[in-house]
């Protein structure tokens, strides 16, 4: 309860020309608790504002009302206003008689009438309000970024270089994500190791970027700005400190494996490196097939490590990190084999999916860059690439499209023609999807040029014959049924998310989609920030995109970091759920229905009750309806004051 | 279920508190005792074996016990409780909800064959009801045994509603489960008073005529509040702020929205226990309002409550692909 | 009965408008009414109920006594919907007034003592209209010695009285501190009954009224025992939630006494007499 | 007759913005409260609005998956279904709530949408909440 | 209110010459009678076509309500502007009709209340416009234990008129003037009632106890006044544990009077009404402060029957209670207050 102004104003004649202006000034100036009311031309011109700031002050008004536009166009200025008049801003309050009053009605006795309703609600609504002020929490300045692929990486980089710390974890022993088995680029056609490898480079020797490689988080508690990481660096059982990756110990390791950079395609050892240009350089010996460390014996790599690096007995070790942001950029994976038996893959060596073929398309890979079928090593003459494998498909729960498959099919049969000119390509395709700068002219170019088969239709059975393997399909368009007797066929299999993101979602309090995609924030508004404030999202974790995207969003996260870190501390809105302790049943029924996990539980007379952790809140006050003894409500919009602007609409 | 059976299950009842008591397995428990008069029973805490003689276990035991358990009237200690197959639910949805802990309760479920509306048959009685020696019953009917004669009476037309359409069984959550020979064990399916009918089939004016007529006899007493199990909010939100939602005074208007919004509330997390209804001085037949919701509930989102403890209630989810009744 | 008809309506309010406001700490103001129509006489120790048209009433003990005069003082503290809403009120707004209600300080009883006053925080309110009653018929008392506290200086009320005029008077002695001193404090500081028991006063031939918090209240008594006061010569004021104030609404009771008319004012002898509920 | 919408002040109250901005005519007998997401709602308070004798209430919110909190909107409607049934059980017809999905950009509909319950509380013969119920029964 | 009685004269109703009665006087005066509804018996206003009971045990709200309502508006004030008060009081003539002697004995305690100093004109107006025809008690409901506090069933004084139930007729005996005046006003109603026809209402009436159930010994009800005694007993917080805190046992008592006052608005105009309150809620001693003097079931459990059985009786001399049984009816955990009268004292 307070002593009020209200303010009508004319817009000059955008609200003055349908609503009596002086009748809603004599009406609400009859509110006991209304000083005085008045109206003006122009409120918010600078000679409007010094007129509200005068009367203010002349009457000792606690608060305000102004009956002008909508509160979307000066609510800002009008409450910066009460500030500059030592009001609290939220004491002043809009009644919106211009957008939904005097420019939608015609009839004046009406408009006029509605006008003195809206203002006696924001009046009533005044009364209630309660002075806020917004909470400020303190911030550390410093990054998480969890994934070191390509998006990863740039968004770490921008970061660093903005001149903020950045700690960057990945789960696989080095850096680069999937580009590091990319042989070549769509659409420049340009070695995927060679624009890389600089960018990794770079990363490795950042003074302000601590590399985490094999690196895992598991539990990351507090709220933007002030969250505690806990981060398993899992045990390579070499010192990397001492590590120069001579590489004698892979020579001299008698465990042959096939490790999973190289797809199964190449053999490696069970101590070993990733690629040669891995980053870091260094080996690492795989757990499982290690001889010494499941049987006890063996052990020639520490006999022969110049440097004793090997180091058997090292363990997993938990670190904490405080941090103020974190960057998911955890990456993709291939949809697994089983869902793709239809075209054999899995059970004929010669049926690959695009990472495979990129392994041997590269020359650090198998056959050293020379394309060659992995079942008897011969050269294919015929070539089958299926896209779509998997994507755009409901039964396989893959409705979504795969976004890059288009192009890089494009780009394999393109570059499989450079090395087998005598070669035949055939691509089934469902439609060609090439948005994207350059996109379109390259596929034309590569069937322009290199005469390959493009077949619409799909595929709906490969088997092997004498050797061969038979593709049937169906041309969609010429309605014929097709087969060919392929040496070599390559899936453009489906993208789904890395595992372990749902894990990871659960840790990080964010939402992922049906297809286990990390839910970013709003579709349109907000794509790259996640439900949890203070976490941003980059690369294929969100939604199957090429590299090019990928950088650019990685960018974009760092940007809303640097905004973020712009301050010295995290304001927070005032206009958040507050609990009241005694009246809470600890139900709970709130903490389910908020969309930020910013219900807390806390102790209190002996009892678990429900808290607002403020600084998550984002006020959309859904809990305040789920409580049902109302001991939530919300701030701004008080269960009173939302009653009072109702009752004051009945008045006759 | 004869009279008998309902002696052996006291007897067995006593046992199991003995037990429970001498081995201090729990602090104190929530029973049925004695009341003022023959056909009326009361809550009674008991401490001491020496209490034990207190209990007892009828065709009368209307209460549904969990009521005692609301954080407003317990006591933090480990309790024993005695639920019948329907009211079981509430302490299931207590639970739920973190009222209570599980591991503080111990249920005994008692075996029951519906129970007598004692309102009904003291308003058939009248004045005589104090002349009553006994109620034994046969397959059919309820015989009350008084000094002259006998008058005998359908069971089905003298029981409880609810008791008509039960079919819930043992519930797995109790920890004891006393039965005797006869209990009967069904499937546990989904059913509504068939009354509801009447009233959907009215106009809605009739219908509006109807609630309103109810309501404006109600004094706002609050009893059906207080005495419903799932109503466990310490402060109830027409407490915490009078005159906010709703003027003190109990006029129609004010009375239809206190109604309605118990009514929303305890939607998802009503029982059905009939509590509300038995209480209400006036008459208001409050249950008509659960029933519906309970049912709309099932046939939207196919829920039924206390259930089961990890059943998430229809309010704290939602799901995309919900009908879209609306623009 | 007919002359029932002729009663007064105990339910309706006289009106009186607000003649000066004071600001007495950051939550407490003191309100002067003037009645507008016939005058009104009251004794120390009784209480109104002040009504605030459109936002209810609220039992408001009298802080003044000014014989003869046709206005009284009101000290409120912001507490719930109703004082809000008074603290937001006006030179020249319109209130109501039911009453006065409730008895007084025995102040035929304690003629010709020493009077020792003992207040904390807004409990000098009622004490204040007994120290007014016995300063304007100052011969009829012997020794008058005000002891007063609040949290810190900015939440004394009464300063102009307590500083500038009652010490000045004779046969006067005025005691002020606070619990926890700000720099620019140079008086006492420790809570009231630390004080009261430092002055030591001595119980001979004297009355202690004593009003404030709960907490301050309990402790004062304690003293007071220690300084051997006898009971009946120990005066307080209690705190209920009241209504009607008139007796009829069966909210204020304390066993079979209602405040609203056998209190407030209680010795201590009688508070003995009561059920430990309030 | 009179109408109380509650709009959420993302997309609904943008809405209605948009409508008056471009000078999209519909009756004044509507009343807007702006409020965060129609997941503030609470159900009393449309009871309240209706025994008080309003002709019917209008509720706006986002589309369903553009709600700005993500899932407020989810809650609102299984809420509101709910609360239309016992509306109607209670014996007011279900047709004095309405629930519409207007976007920040769909001021058309929102001029719409207040002309659609308008025609629609129209056709309602059954009388609302009578103003005196004390009287009625 | 049984001002100068007068030398009782005995009148003769027929049972069927009732409704006509009232019809008549239903031009003159606001009736009240036993009206059935949803197998509720309450007083309602008397219209022609209203189906009145007379074979009732009793009502289910006691007649408190009719002179202090459950909400009453006490005045309307306008407080725009400037400040003006509108006082509301109702003034008609009025008889409840078919009062049973425990009610009518209820009436007189809370005149006590509302007559004591600072009389409560909207009770006492109501009171002092409203003529009580009672009707004797002969087949008591188990719960009634009225005989146990100086009511007799059968005979009741306190009325203005008083109908003794003798199967097709009443006999009526008169107490006041006011009665008096009212049969001399209607002859063509009443005849003179013969010899045995009067000795046989004064057995009735002298016989009526006995069907009564003892309800509880006068020694336990005194036990209460002895505060040190009774106010920390153990059962309190024995009833405290089972009881659920609603407002059946207050709002249904005859005698229960406690009220809240508060102001509604509308946009010019304000009213200030009182409604009925219970000492068993929270809110009814809950302070703005916060303190609260009676937080727990368990004091609150105390106050009413303290206030009953002790406080008032300090205050006025008698137990505030009729033994109308309705609190016992229609308790939901079945507090029975006899039985608390007799264990306080026993255990």
């Amino acid at each position: 309860m307070r002593n009020i102004g209200v303010f009508v104003c004319w817009c000059g004649l955008n609200i003055s020309r349908t609503v009596d202006i002086k009748r809603v000034v004599e009406e609400t100036s009859s509110h006991p608790q209304v000083i005085c009311s008045t109206d003006y031309k122009y409120l918010c011109s600078e000679p409007g504002q010094k007129l509200i700031k005068e009367i203010v002050k002349e009457k000792g008004l606690e608060g305000y009302v102004i009956a002008a536009c909508s509160p979307g166009m000066h609510e800002t200025t009008f409450r910066e206003l009460a500030s500059r008049c030592e009001i609290n801003p939220y004491l002043c309050e809009m009644a919106n008689i211009r957008e939904q009053c005097s420019w939608v009605h015609e009839d004046r006795e009406e408009a006029t009438g509605k006008a003195i309703k809206l203002v006696n609600m924001a009046i009533e609504k005044v009364l209630h309000n309660e002075p806020l002020y917004p909470e400020s929490f303190p911030l550390n300045k410093r990054a998480m970024v969890i994934g070191a692929g390509v998006a990863g990486m740039q968004a770490a980089l921008d970061i660093a270089d903005a001149g903020y710390e950045v700690l960057l974890v990945e789960k696989r022993p080095f850096i680069g994500g999937h580009m590091t088995q990319l042989s070549e680029t769509f659409p420049t056609l340009d070695c995927a190791q060679c624009i890389l490898t600089p960018k990794t480079a770079e990363v490795a020797r950042h003074p302000r970027i601590t590399l985490m490689p094999y690196s895992e988080v598991e539990e990351v508690k507090g709220y933007v700005g002030n969250f505690e990481a806990v981060i398993r660096r899992k045990a390579t059982f070499v010192d990397w400190n001492k590590c120069t990756g001579c590489a004698i110990c892979i020579e001299k390791c008698p465990k042959k494996i096939y490790p999973e950079f190289e797809c199964g395609l190449k053999e490696g050892k069970s101590i070993d490196m990733a690629f040669p240009q891995a980053v870091p350089y260094k080996v690492f010996i795989n757990k499982e097939s290690c001889i010494f460390l499941n049987q006890g014996k063996c052990g020639v790599c520490a006999k022969l490590c110049p440097e004793e690096a090997i180091d058997f007995q090292q363990q997993d070790q938990l670190v904490k990190e405080k941090i103020g942001a974190i960057i998911v950029a955890t990456g993709y994976d291939l949809i697994d084999k089983s869902e793709l038996a239809e075209f054999g893959y899995g059970k004929y060596k010669d049926v690959i999916d695009g990472m495979q073929f990129e392994r041997i398309n590269s020359s650090s890979g198998p056959f050293s860059g020379v394309i060659r079928r992995p079942s008897d090593g011969k050269i294919p003459k015929e070539i089958v690439f299926i896209q779509c494998a998997g994507s755009r498909d409901r039964e396989k729960g893959k409705p979504y499209c795969s976004k890059i498959c288009c192009m890089y099919t494009a780009k394999q049969a393109r570059l499989y023609k450079h090395k087998v000119p005598d070669g035949q390509v055939y691509v089934f395709y469902m439609d060609i999807r090439a948005g994207g700068k350059g996109y379109e002219e390259f596929i034309y170019r590569s069937v322009e040029e290199s005469g390959m088969l493009y077949l619409r239709g799909q595929v709906s059975r490969v088997f092997e014959e004498d050797g061969k393997l038979i593709v049937w399909g169906m041309d969609t368009l010429s309605g014929k049924k097709i087969e060919i007797n392929a040496d070599m066929v390559v899936l453009a299999s489906a993208i789904v998310p890395s595992n372990g993101v749902k894990e990871l979602a659960n840790i990080l309090k964010i939402t992922t989609d049906e297809h286990g995609f990390i839910q970013e924030a709003h579709p349109k508004l907000k794509p790259i920030e996640c439900m949890t404030r203070g976490v941003y999202l980059a690369g294929c974790g969100h939604a199957p995109k090429d590299i090019a995207e990928s950088v650019a969003q990685g960018s974009a996260t760092a940007s809303k970091v640097f905004s973020l870190f712009s301050r010295n501390s995290v304001l927070a809105e005032p206009t958040v759920s507050i609990v009241n302790k005694d009246e809470c049943s600890g139900c709970l029924s709130c903490e389910t229905v908020c969309p930020y996990q910013a219900i807390e539980k806390e102790n209190y007379r002996g009892k678990v009750i429900a808290k607002v952790n403020s600084a998550l809140c984002q006020g959309c006050g859904s809990c305040t309806v789920a409580c049902r003894s109302g001991a939530i409500d919300l701030r701004g919009y008080t269960n009173q004051q939302i009653m009072a602007e109702l009752e004051a609409l009945l008045w006759k | 279920m004869k009279n008998q059976s309902y002696i052996e299950l006291t007897a067995m009842l006593e046992q199991k508190i003995n037990q429970l008591l001498s081995e201090n397995k729990v602090d104190y428990l929530i029973v049925y005792g004695k009341g003022s008069f023959w056909f009326k029973t009361r809550p009674l805490l008991i401490r001491k074996q020496t209490e034990i003689e207190k209990v007892i276990w009828n065709r009368f035991c209307q209460f549904n016990l969990s009521t005692f358990l609301k954080p407003g009237s317990r006591k933090g200690e480990k309790i024993g409780i005695i639920t019948k197959k329907c009211d079981i639910r509430s302490v299931v949805e207590l639970i739920k909800n973190n009222q209570i802990n599980k591991d503080n309760l111990y249920i005994i479920q008692v075996a029951c064959d519906g129970i007598i509306n004692w309102q009904k048959l003291e308003n058939l009685l009248g004045a005589t009801v104090s002349k009553v020696i006994e109620v034994e019953e046969n397959a059919l009917n309820f015989v009350i045994k008084m000094p002259e004669t006998n008058i005998e009476v359908l069971k089905n037309d003298y029981l409880l509603d609810k008791c008509l359409i039960c079919d819930y069984q043992q519930s797995f959550y109790a920890d004891e489960f006393l039965i005797t020979s006869e209990e009967k064990v069904e499937e546990i399916k989904n059913q509504f008073l068939p009354s509801l009918e009447i009233l959907e089939n009215m106009s809605y004016e009739e219908r509006l005529e109807y609630w309103l007529k109810h309501f404006s006899r109600c004094m706002r007493c609050y009893a059906c509040r207080n005495v419903c199990p799932v109503c466990y909010c310490p402060t109830c939100m027409f407490d915490s702020q009078e005159g906010l939602w709703i003027s003190k005074e109990s006029k129609t208007s004010e009375n239809y929205v206190y109604h309605l919004t118990r009514a929303f509330h305890t939607a998802t997390l009503c029982v059905e226990c009939g509590e509300c209804e038995r209480v209400c001085p006036v008459n208001i037949p409050l249950m008509k309002l659960n029933n519906k919701l309970a049912k709309e509930v099932s046939e939207i989102f196919g829920y039924q409550a206390g259930l089961k403890v990890d059943e998430v209630s229809p309010f704290k989810t939602y799901c995309q692909e919900d009908s879209d009744e609306f623009k | 009965m007919n002359n029932l008809y002729h009663l007064q309506n105990p339910y309706l309010p006289r009106l009186a408008s607000i003649e000066k406001i004071i600001q007495e700490t950051g939550d407490i103001k003191t309100f002067r009414l003037t009645f507008l129509e016939k005058d009104f006489s009251h004794l120390p120790g009784q209480f109104v109920e002040l009504s605030v048209f459109g936002s209810g009433e609220a039992p408001i003990s009298i802080s003044s006594y000014f014989f003869g005069e046709n206005y009284l003082e009101l000290s409120i503290k912001k507490m719930g919907k109703v004082t809000s809403y008074i603290h937001s009120l006006r030179i020249g707004d319109k209130v109501g007034l039911r009453g006065p209600y409730g008895n007084t300080f025995p102040v035929e009883r304690i003629k010709g003592q020493n009077l020792l006053f003992i207040g904390g925080g807004i409990g000098l309110a009622p004490l204040r209209s007994l120290i007014h009653y016995s300063l304007l018929k100052r011969d009829d008392f012997g020794k008058i010695t005000i002891i007063y506290g609040a949290r810190t200086p900015e939440d004394l009320v009464f300063k102009e009285e307590l500083f500038n005029i009652w010490p000045g008077l004779k046969n006067t002695e005025v005691h002020i501190t606070v619990d926890l001193a700000t720099n620019s404090w140079q008086g006492k500081v420790g809570v009231v009954p630390k004080i009261l028991k430092e002055l030591n006063p001595s119980p001979e031939n004297t009355v202690a009224f004593t009003c404030g918090p709960p907490i301050m209240i309990k402790y004062t008594l304690d003293v007071l025992k220690d300084l051997n006061f006898p009971e009946e010569d120990t005066v307080t004021t209690l705190e209920m939630k009241m209504k009607c104030g008139i007796g009829k609404c069966g909210r204020c009771n304390i066993g079979d006494k209602y405040i609203c008319l056998d209190g407030p004012v209680f010795t201590l002898k009688e508070l003995k007499t009561l059920p430990k509920e309030y | 007759m009179e109408i109380v919408a509650f709009c959420c002040q993302w997309c609904s109250y943008a809405g209605a913005d948009l409508a008056g901005t471009s000078r999209l005519k519909y009756p004044a007998n509507i009343r807007i409260i702006k409020i965060p997401c129609s997941s503030r709602i609470n159900p009393t308070f449309i009871m309240r609005a209706l025994s008080k004798g309003v002709d019917g209430v209008m509720v706006a919110g986002c589309h369903p998956g553009d709600c700005h909190y993500s899932t407020g909107n989810y809650f609102t409607r299984r809420r509101l279904m709910v609360l239309k049934r016992l509306l109607e059980f209670s014996g007011i017809n279900p047709e004095r709530l309405q629930l519409y999905w207007i976007s920040a950009a769909e001021g058309g509909k929102f001029a719409e949408s207040v002309k659609d319950i308008i025609s629609k509380l129209e056709k309602i013969q059954d009388k609302p909440f009578p103003k005196n119920p004390e009287s009625s029964p | 209110m049984n001002s100068n009685n007068p030398e009782r004269s005995y009148f003769l109703l027929k049972k069927s010459k009732v409704q006509n009665l009232l019809s008549t006087l239903y031009n003159e005066y606001e009736i009240f009678v036993p009206v059935e509804e949803e197998g509720v018996v309450d007083f309602k206003r008397y219209e022609l076509n209203s189906n009145l009971t007379l074979e009732f045990t009793n009502t289910l709200l006691p007649p408190k309500g009719l002179f202090l309502p459950q909400q009453e508006t006490l005045f309307n004030f306008n407080y725009r502007n400037d400040v003006s008060i509108k006082e509301n009081i109702e003034t008609s003539r009025r008889i409840i009709f078919g009062i049973r002697p425990c009610d009518s004995r209820s009436i007189t305690i809370l005149d006590e209340v509302f007559k004591e100093k600072n009389e409560d004109v909207y009770y006492l107006r109501k009171r002092n416009n409203t003529l009580l025809i009672g009707l004797g008690c002969t087949n008591p409901q188990i719960y009634c234990f009225c005989s146990s506090l100086e009511v007799n069933p059968g005979e009741d004084t306190l009325v203005d008129i008083f109908l003794t139930d003798l199967g097709n007729n009443y006999l009526v005996s008169l107490n006041t003037k006011r009665g008096q005046q009212l049969i001399n006003d209607l002859p063509e109603y009443f005849e003179k009632a013969e010899e045995e026809e009067i000795i046989r209402a004064l057995e009735i009436q002298s016989q009526a106890r006995e069907g009564f159930s003892a309800g509880f010994d006068k020694k336990d009800a005194e036990v209460f006044l002895d505060v040190e005694k009774i106010f920390e007993h153990p059962a309190w917080e024995e009833l405290a544990e089972t009881c659920i805190g609603c407002g059946i046992c207050t709002y249904l008592c005859s005698t229960c009077h406690c009220f809240d006052i508060a102001d509604e608005l509308t946009k010019n105009e304000g009213r200030r009404f009182r409604c009925w309150d219970s000492c068993q809620f929270f809110s009814f001693t809950n302070m703005a402060s916060g303190h609260n003097p009676r937080p727990d079931r368990k004091e609150r459990v105390r106050q009413r029957f303290m206030h009953k059985l002790n406080y008032f009786v300090n205050r006025y001399g008698c137990i505030a209670c009729v033994g109308c049984g309705r609190c016992l009816k229609y308790c939901p955990v079945d507090i029975d207050i006899t039985r608390v009268i007799g264990t306080l004292n026993h255990e």
